[in-house]
């Protein structure tokens, strides 16, 4: 534990100080432009002569207002304490029901995506047992899964939403669907290498046997998949947060990370956005990390641990 | 022995199609085997042995010439069960028990579930693994992972037994252990079973008869009947009838093999 | 009740308080509506949501408006809350920016997704470029709705509402003395904005009709209301917001500025305005903005406000 | 309605074309290996089409090929603007700087065993920070032009290439290591004549990943800001423009250009690495 | 032979620190090889044989003894270039041709490019594969690759030269081919070898010395010097000598293993 935890602490530890560092420079001209309207001397003066000027120059010139560029109420780069701040106050000091919490909308968030993602995990294994079974489906559809990643999909997510909104479906649905879109690739991908991962040694053993398809599948190709399965699922899994994400933002709909996250940005209130983006890669750590907990209960109970 | 013929093969050809062009894996193979006889295979690498074992067992389909099993065509005989079949490695399922993978072609044949129970405790006494069936493969050794192996193509009660080099990857003293067992087990069992390997000492001490076969296309250049006794100690081995006949199968392999 | 879905051109905020107000004051109850408010967004464009059937009525801006209806969705405007347009070009005069002359050679913020038209017919009556940087062009950037690139130092003048952008260019601490402000209207450029749109064969059935009646008298009292309580009306505004990020603070900024270009309505489209705005569009027809092409006929009626507001 | 029943007629006629096909005797022919997955494609577009004009949905909603078809065709000097400013500006160099900053720091990672229980972890949990959040600030820090694009592209690059490197790196066997170090070769002989070139598979693994991920990178983040040029661009402004076919005009040409794009190094990769069992 | 002392290993222990525990690999190991000795290594799976001949190429660290090779320490002797390993399986890399992977350690070691051109076309006619310097190794059969991995093991003339079970994945009739040209190459070069193998017949055919080893803790039981001749026709293996030699590596063996 001790061998695994020294060095995450030592590298964060390594960030924070580099974070801490990047601050100065960028948050250094709003910082002098606040100094000098208050009065104190700050070097060279004028913000005119200040705006085409290197960031690192005027912080090397001015090192007593370092400390303001912690502490800004609009940041350009907030200070990773004002970050956990803001984190701590929208998840803790607020009641988790109000919209106010992170908790809030971190939850309507998770909801779309795990639809989303059972939904698209559900429809990538059923598209993996067709192109293991079908030579055709395999020909035809494989290229086109992969083309279809390459669509980018913020573009066709307002579409989908208004077409969705028009036959009565919004909210939850259109986050779920674009989140679909997102993970069923990585889990077709995985589940097709993992049901065909059955040796030919294997595979002609159960022959030998008379086996049938679907006691083939059952039997051997299924089982033999689940280390792919889980695998794929961990990208699955994080990919379809980031639909939902992307579902949320031209929806309007108002509620979620992902709409926080931007109209943080409408209201240049950089502190909301830091804090909403942490928020969404701490909810992505654990769904992965569900997943992996899974994977090991399962895998230790098929022997495979 | 009797002398009731289990698999007859007449003039069988068998020629794949690759990318290269065809390449012939049997030309012109006849081969009688009978009920109860313990057949082995020897032969260099390519010479078509393991085709020869998968046409038996419809895993293959041959290009020419006939082949029956049990008077049948294979497809027929594997229809009905009559195939145990053992390769390599032992190729067993880490998702499953010992017990679990020899109950596998029980349930995939729908034997009922108190049958299957009883079936797997029969064959797991017969090679020796009582009280091993609860265990997942690899807590055990490579011989004792081939003989759950071998326990899982008894199970079913097949008729005849096909063996592809089983004991190629083990050490010399396990597989001196499990050519006895074999023997054994056979002698009471009175299955047909056909045996691959590269061990002339192997092929001589186990069979009633060695098909030496040569490379490319694969022929059977000689037929050996082993005058061997049915009841054999290892120590046979050392015995001038042993080397007599294994120095048969080596000169006619000799004769067959082109290096590389 | 009836059922009325008003699909907002934006976020929810103190630009759309008089439909707020109205629902939360039970103005549209005693209409006997029931009315849905499906906020917008950056990439929700509401004429796409109307023909989709999304939408009974939407508020948007009259060039896309009349953009829209060329591209075949028969919009027809049937009131006008906002009388003047909150649109303006913010230029910091550190820059040297004093006048429209000293654009060319500059960097400006501009806003898309169907907002950029009156930006574009104003260069075009300037006979200024907008393809690069030199002494007769201006560089545009696509500005996302924020008012950070003129803060960064990243454009030197950018696109404002004076209800929004503009305030919070003086949060930053840039002081109205270091700006210089153009507005449209003044400029002579300037287009109607936030109206309420619906379908032209929707109007055919005099329920519907009916049913706007209602709707546009509710919503004009809304207005009134929120202009009269500005403070209350911020407060509302927030009760609706889902994301929970505005501040009070910010919504009573709007709402006071709102109420500016609202006052003078009654929410009766003027004739007048709807012919500087299309005057002005077709000013300025190019390829990159392909706006309207031809004279539009039958895009406002005043057959719902005469009837709501007499 | 007959239009939309004919989509069907057609998507099973093709269908069994391609069982066909597929199934036949030329099954494993490159002519079919071609033929079947465009067959697919060209039935999709073809209800596509038959269904938009059966159902008449309006152009704002979803236009009809023959429309994109034809607007691509008229505006394929903005197409290439915008793939240029878009692709080669933004999303190539964000790949190659993202995949190069991988390298180097896999390199570091694979040298310290310390770094790589520290880095990996905390990039594992950077690399699940959302793009579309970044993306924003991103463009705040490098400005509009296809700086920041780059700068997008690269930290979404970085991570799965990261990881893909790594994993690469100790691809090798303990037995080669052994051998190896039996002809007591140093780290970098040791780098450069075994590990590296076992790595390969994924190294390229990593690079067809990134590839899709670039792309759409790219795009997404001129959603944020950008100049007025670049597929984003063209794509969020025609939105609000209603001009859909422009917008799908686009997206075909991100289709292509990722599969494209994604072929060419699975192109390099077989040349490459044409000893791995998969490429033989 | 001479009997100058190259590899010399007194009371040589080693443990492995795994999770379960400590586990003994070699147990107060001794033994002396000489300058141009064939020694062979036998025993059961998991007697440590290949741990201890990773111990003398400075693979494996000993806990306790003491090792010398060359009189220097295994470590230096590996710096000094004292070593050609060949692992049982070839371990050719498969983007390299044949030529280039008998390049590589020449390459490593600095030789120059004309020097690096001559020594590989001479090993390889070594070998007997002149003519194949340009194919991949996947383009080669088994015995093909084996036999370039021992020709890249020759290519930078090491005294010593410690082979792991190089013939374990061969069928009988190459093995044999492989045997009788090792010894040739042996004869030939006067090298010093180390040979782990699980095959009787092998180890006797071979050897001018059998160390048999029993398992767990890794133990010596036995070394035998062989009587037979340096010139060694495969026939030699018929001849009582041989069997008789066999017998007692046998017996041997059979003493120290359990089964499974
Ligand atoms: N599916 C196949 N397609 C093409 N050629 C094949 C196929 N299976 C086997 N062959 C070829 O047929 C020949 C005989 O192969 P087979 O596997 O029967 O040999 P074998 O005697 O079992 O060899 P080994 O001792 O190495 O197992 C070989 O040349 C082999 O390359
Ligand atoms: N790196 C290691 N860590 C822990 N235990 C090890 C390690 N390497 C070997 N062992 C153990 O040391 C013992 C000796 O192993 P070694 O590989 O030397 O046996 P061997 O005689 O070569 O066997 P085989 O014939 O199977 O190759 C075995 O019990 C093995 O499990
Ligand atoms: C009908 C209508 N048209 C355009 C806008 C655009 N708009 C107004 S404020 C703003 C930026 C954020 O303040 C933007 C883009 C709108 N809101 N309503
Ligand atoms: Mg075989
Ligand atoms: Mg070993």
């Amino acid at each position: 534990m001790k061998r695994l935890v020294f060095p995450v602490v030592v590298v964060v530890a390594a960030i924070l100080a580099f974070w801490y560092a990047a601050c100065v420079p960028m948050n250094i001209k709003f910082a002098l432009m606040t100094a000098e309207r208050q009065g104190a001397v700050v070097s060279p003066e004028g913000m005119i002569t200040r705006r085409d000027m290197s960031p690192f120059v005027l912080a090397a010139k001015n090192p007593a207002q370092w400390s303001d560029t912690w502490v800004q109420d609009k940041p350009r780069l907030p200070a990773p304490h004002q970050v956990v701040t803001e984190l701590w106050a929208q998840t803790m000091q607020v009641a988790p029901t109000s919209k106010r919490s992170l908790v809030f909308h971190g939850w309507i968030t998770l909801s779309a995506t795990l639809l989303g993602f059972a939904i698209g995990s559900g429809l990538g294994v059923l598209l993996a047992v067709g192109i293991v079974h079908s030579r055709a489906m395999d020909m035809s559809v494989m290229p086109w899964a992969i083309a279809s990643q390459t669509i980018p999909i913020l573009a066709i997510a307002p579409m989908i939403i208004v077409v969705l909104s028009s036959i009565g479906l919004q909210g939850l649905v259109p986050k779920a669907v674009i989140s679909a879109y997102l993970s069923f690739f990585p889990v077709v991908v995985g589940m097709v290498k993992g049901l065909r991962s059955p040796s030919p040694m294997d595979l002609d053993l159960v022959k030998t046997w008379s086996a049938t398809k679907a006691q083939t599948f059952w039997k051997l190709r299924l089982p033999a998949s689940a280390p792919y399965l889980f695998a794929s699922l961990k990208i699955g899994v994080a990919s379809s947060l980031v639909g939902t994400i992307v579902g949320e933002l031209p929806s309007g709909t108002g509620q979620g990370l992902g709409f926080r996250l931007l109209s943080g940005s409408y209201y240049g209130q950089t502190v909301q956005i830091w804090s909403a983006l942490f928020a969404t890669a701490i909810l992505a750590a654990c769904l992965v990390a569900i997943i992996g907990l899974m994977e090991r209960g399962v895998l230790k109970r098929m022997g495979l641990g | 022995m009797t002398q009731v013929p289990v698999i007859e093969a007449k003039h069988l050809d068998l020629t794949f199609q690759t990318n290269d062009g065809p390449v012939q894996a049997l030309r012109d193979v006849t081969l009688e085997i009978s009920k109860g006889d313990f057949v082995s295979f020897i032969g260099p690498s390519g010479c078509g042995k393991t085709t020869f074992l998968r046409c038996i067992a419809a895993l293959e389909e041959p290009t020419g010439g006939q082949l029956t099993v049990n008077g049948m065509s294979p497809e027929a005989a594997r229809k009905a069960r009559a195939y145990g079949y053992v390769f390599q490695a032992a190729g067993l399922y880490p998702w499953r028990t010992i017990a679990g993978n020899i109950k596998l072609p029980l349930e995939i044949m729908g034997f009922s579930k108190t049958e299957q129970v009883e079936r797997v405790e029969k064959v797991l006494e017969l090679v020796d693994l009582s009280g091993f069936g609860k265990k997942f493969p690899w807590q055990l050794s490579g011989g004792m992972q081939q003989r759950a192996s071998i326990a899982r193509a008894l199970a079913f009660d097949a008729d005849i037994l096909l063996m592809d080099e089983p004991f190629g990857a083990l050490d010399e003293i396990v597989r001196d252990h499990l050519n006895e067992e074999l023997l054994k087990l056979w002698a009471r069992t009175e299955k047909t079973i056909g045996f691959v390997t590269h061990s002339i000492p192997e092929a001589v001490y186990l069979s009633t008869k060695i098909v030496v076969m040569s490379p490319r296309p694969g022929r059977i250049t000689d037929v050996i009947e082993s005058p061997l006794p049915k009841e054999r100690p290892l120590d046979i081995r050392d015995t001038p009838e042993f080397l007599e006949i294994a120095h048969r199968v080596r000169e006619g392999l000799r004769a067959g093999h082109a290096y590389d | 009740a009836d059922e009325v879905t008003l699909q907002l051109k934006w976020v929810t905020q103190a630009q759309f308080a008089g439909y707020y107000v109205a629902e939360s004051k039970g103005f549209y109850d005693e209409a006997d509506l029931d009315v849905t408010i499906k906020a917008g967004g950056p990439d929700i464009a509401p004429e796409q949501v109307i023909a989709a059937g999304g939408a009974d009525v939407i508020t948007t801006w009259m060039a896309a408006g009349l953009a829209a209806r060329e591209r075949g969705v028969p919009l027809v405007n049937i009131a006008q809350p906002f009388k003047t347009g909150g649109l303006q070009v913010n230029c910091l005069k550190a820059a040297g920016i004093e006048s429209t002359d000293d654009f060319p050679g500059h960097t400006m913020g501009v806003w898309f997704y169907g907002n950029e038209y009156p930006f574009y017919a104003w260069m075009a009556k300037l006979g200024i470029e907008t393809d690069g940087a030199d002494e007769n062009g201006v560089t545009v950037i696509k500005q996302a709705f924020s008012a950070d690139p003129l803060i960064n130092g990243q454009a030197d003048c950018i696109s404002t509402m004076t209800y929004n952008e503009y305030g919070q260019i003086l949060d930053a601490g840039i002081t109205e003395e270091e700006l210089v402000t153009f507005n449209y209207l003044e400029e002579g450029v300037g287009m109607l904005e936030d109206g309420l749109y619906v379908l032209a064969e929707d109007l055919e059935d005099p329920a519907f009709k009916d049913k706007m009646v209602r709707f546009v008298a509710a919503s004009m009292e809304g207005w009134k209301y929120a202009e009269a309580h500005p403070d209350e009306a911020a407060e509302i505004v927030l009760e609706y917001d889902e994301t929970g990020a505005q501040t009070l603070e910010h919504q009573q900024y709007m709402m006071g500025e709102v109420a500016k270009l609202t006052a003078s309505s009654d929410g009766t489209l003027d004739p007048a305005d709807y012919e500087q705005t299309v005057a002005t569009l077709l000013s300025a027809v190019s390829p990159e903005n392909p706006a309207i092409t031809k004279e539009p006929e039958g895009a406002w009626t005043h057959e719902i406000t005469d009837e709501a507001l007499n | 309605m007959t239009l939309v029943i004919a989509a069907f007629v057609l998507w099973a006629g093709l269908w069994y074309l391609n069982v066909q096909l597929a199934n036949g005797r030329g099954g494993d022919t490159r002519a079919v290996g071609l033929a079947v997955p465009v067959i697919f494609g060209l039935t999709l577009v073809g209800m596509w089409e038959l269904i938009v004009r059966g159902l008449e949905l309006p152009m704002v909603i979803l236009p009809a090929p023959s429309m994109i078809a034809a607007r691509f065709a008229s505006s394929i000097p903005t197409l290439w603007t915008d793939f240029v400013q878009t692709f080669v500006k933004g999303a190539l160099s964000g790949f190659a700087i993202g995949s190069l900053a991988a390298f180097l720091v896999a390199i570091l990672v694979d040298r310290s065993d310390f770094l790589r229980r520290g880095i990996l972890p905390v990039g594992s949990f950077v690399a699940a920070l959302p793009i579309v959040g970044t993306a924003p600030i991103l463009v705040m820090w490098y400005g509009f032009d296809w700086q920041s694009k780059a700068a997008v592209v690269t930290i979404m690059v970085f991570f799965p290439m990261l990881v893909n490197i790594t994993a690469g790196l100790q691809e090798t066997t303990q037995m080669q290591r052994d051998q190896i170090k039996t002809w007591a070769a140093s780290y970098w002989q040791g780098f450069w004549k075994l590990r590296l070139p076992a790595a390969m598979p994924f190294i390229f693994n990593g690079l067809k990943i990134s590839s899709t991920l670039a792309l759409i990178g790219a795009i997404v983040a001129e959603f944020f800001g950008s100049p007025i040029a670049g597929m984003g661009f063209r794509i969020s402004t025609s939105v609000g423009q209603l001009a859909l076919d422009m917008v799908w005009a686009e997206i075909v040409v991100a289709a292509l250009a990722g599969s494209l794009f994604y072929g060419a190094i699975a192109l390099v990769e077989r040349w490459v690495t044409f000893w791995h069992p998969s490429q033989r």
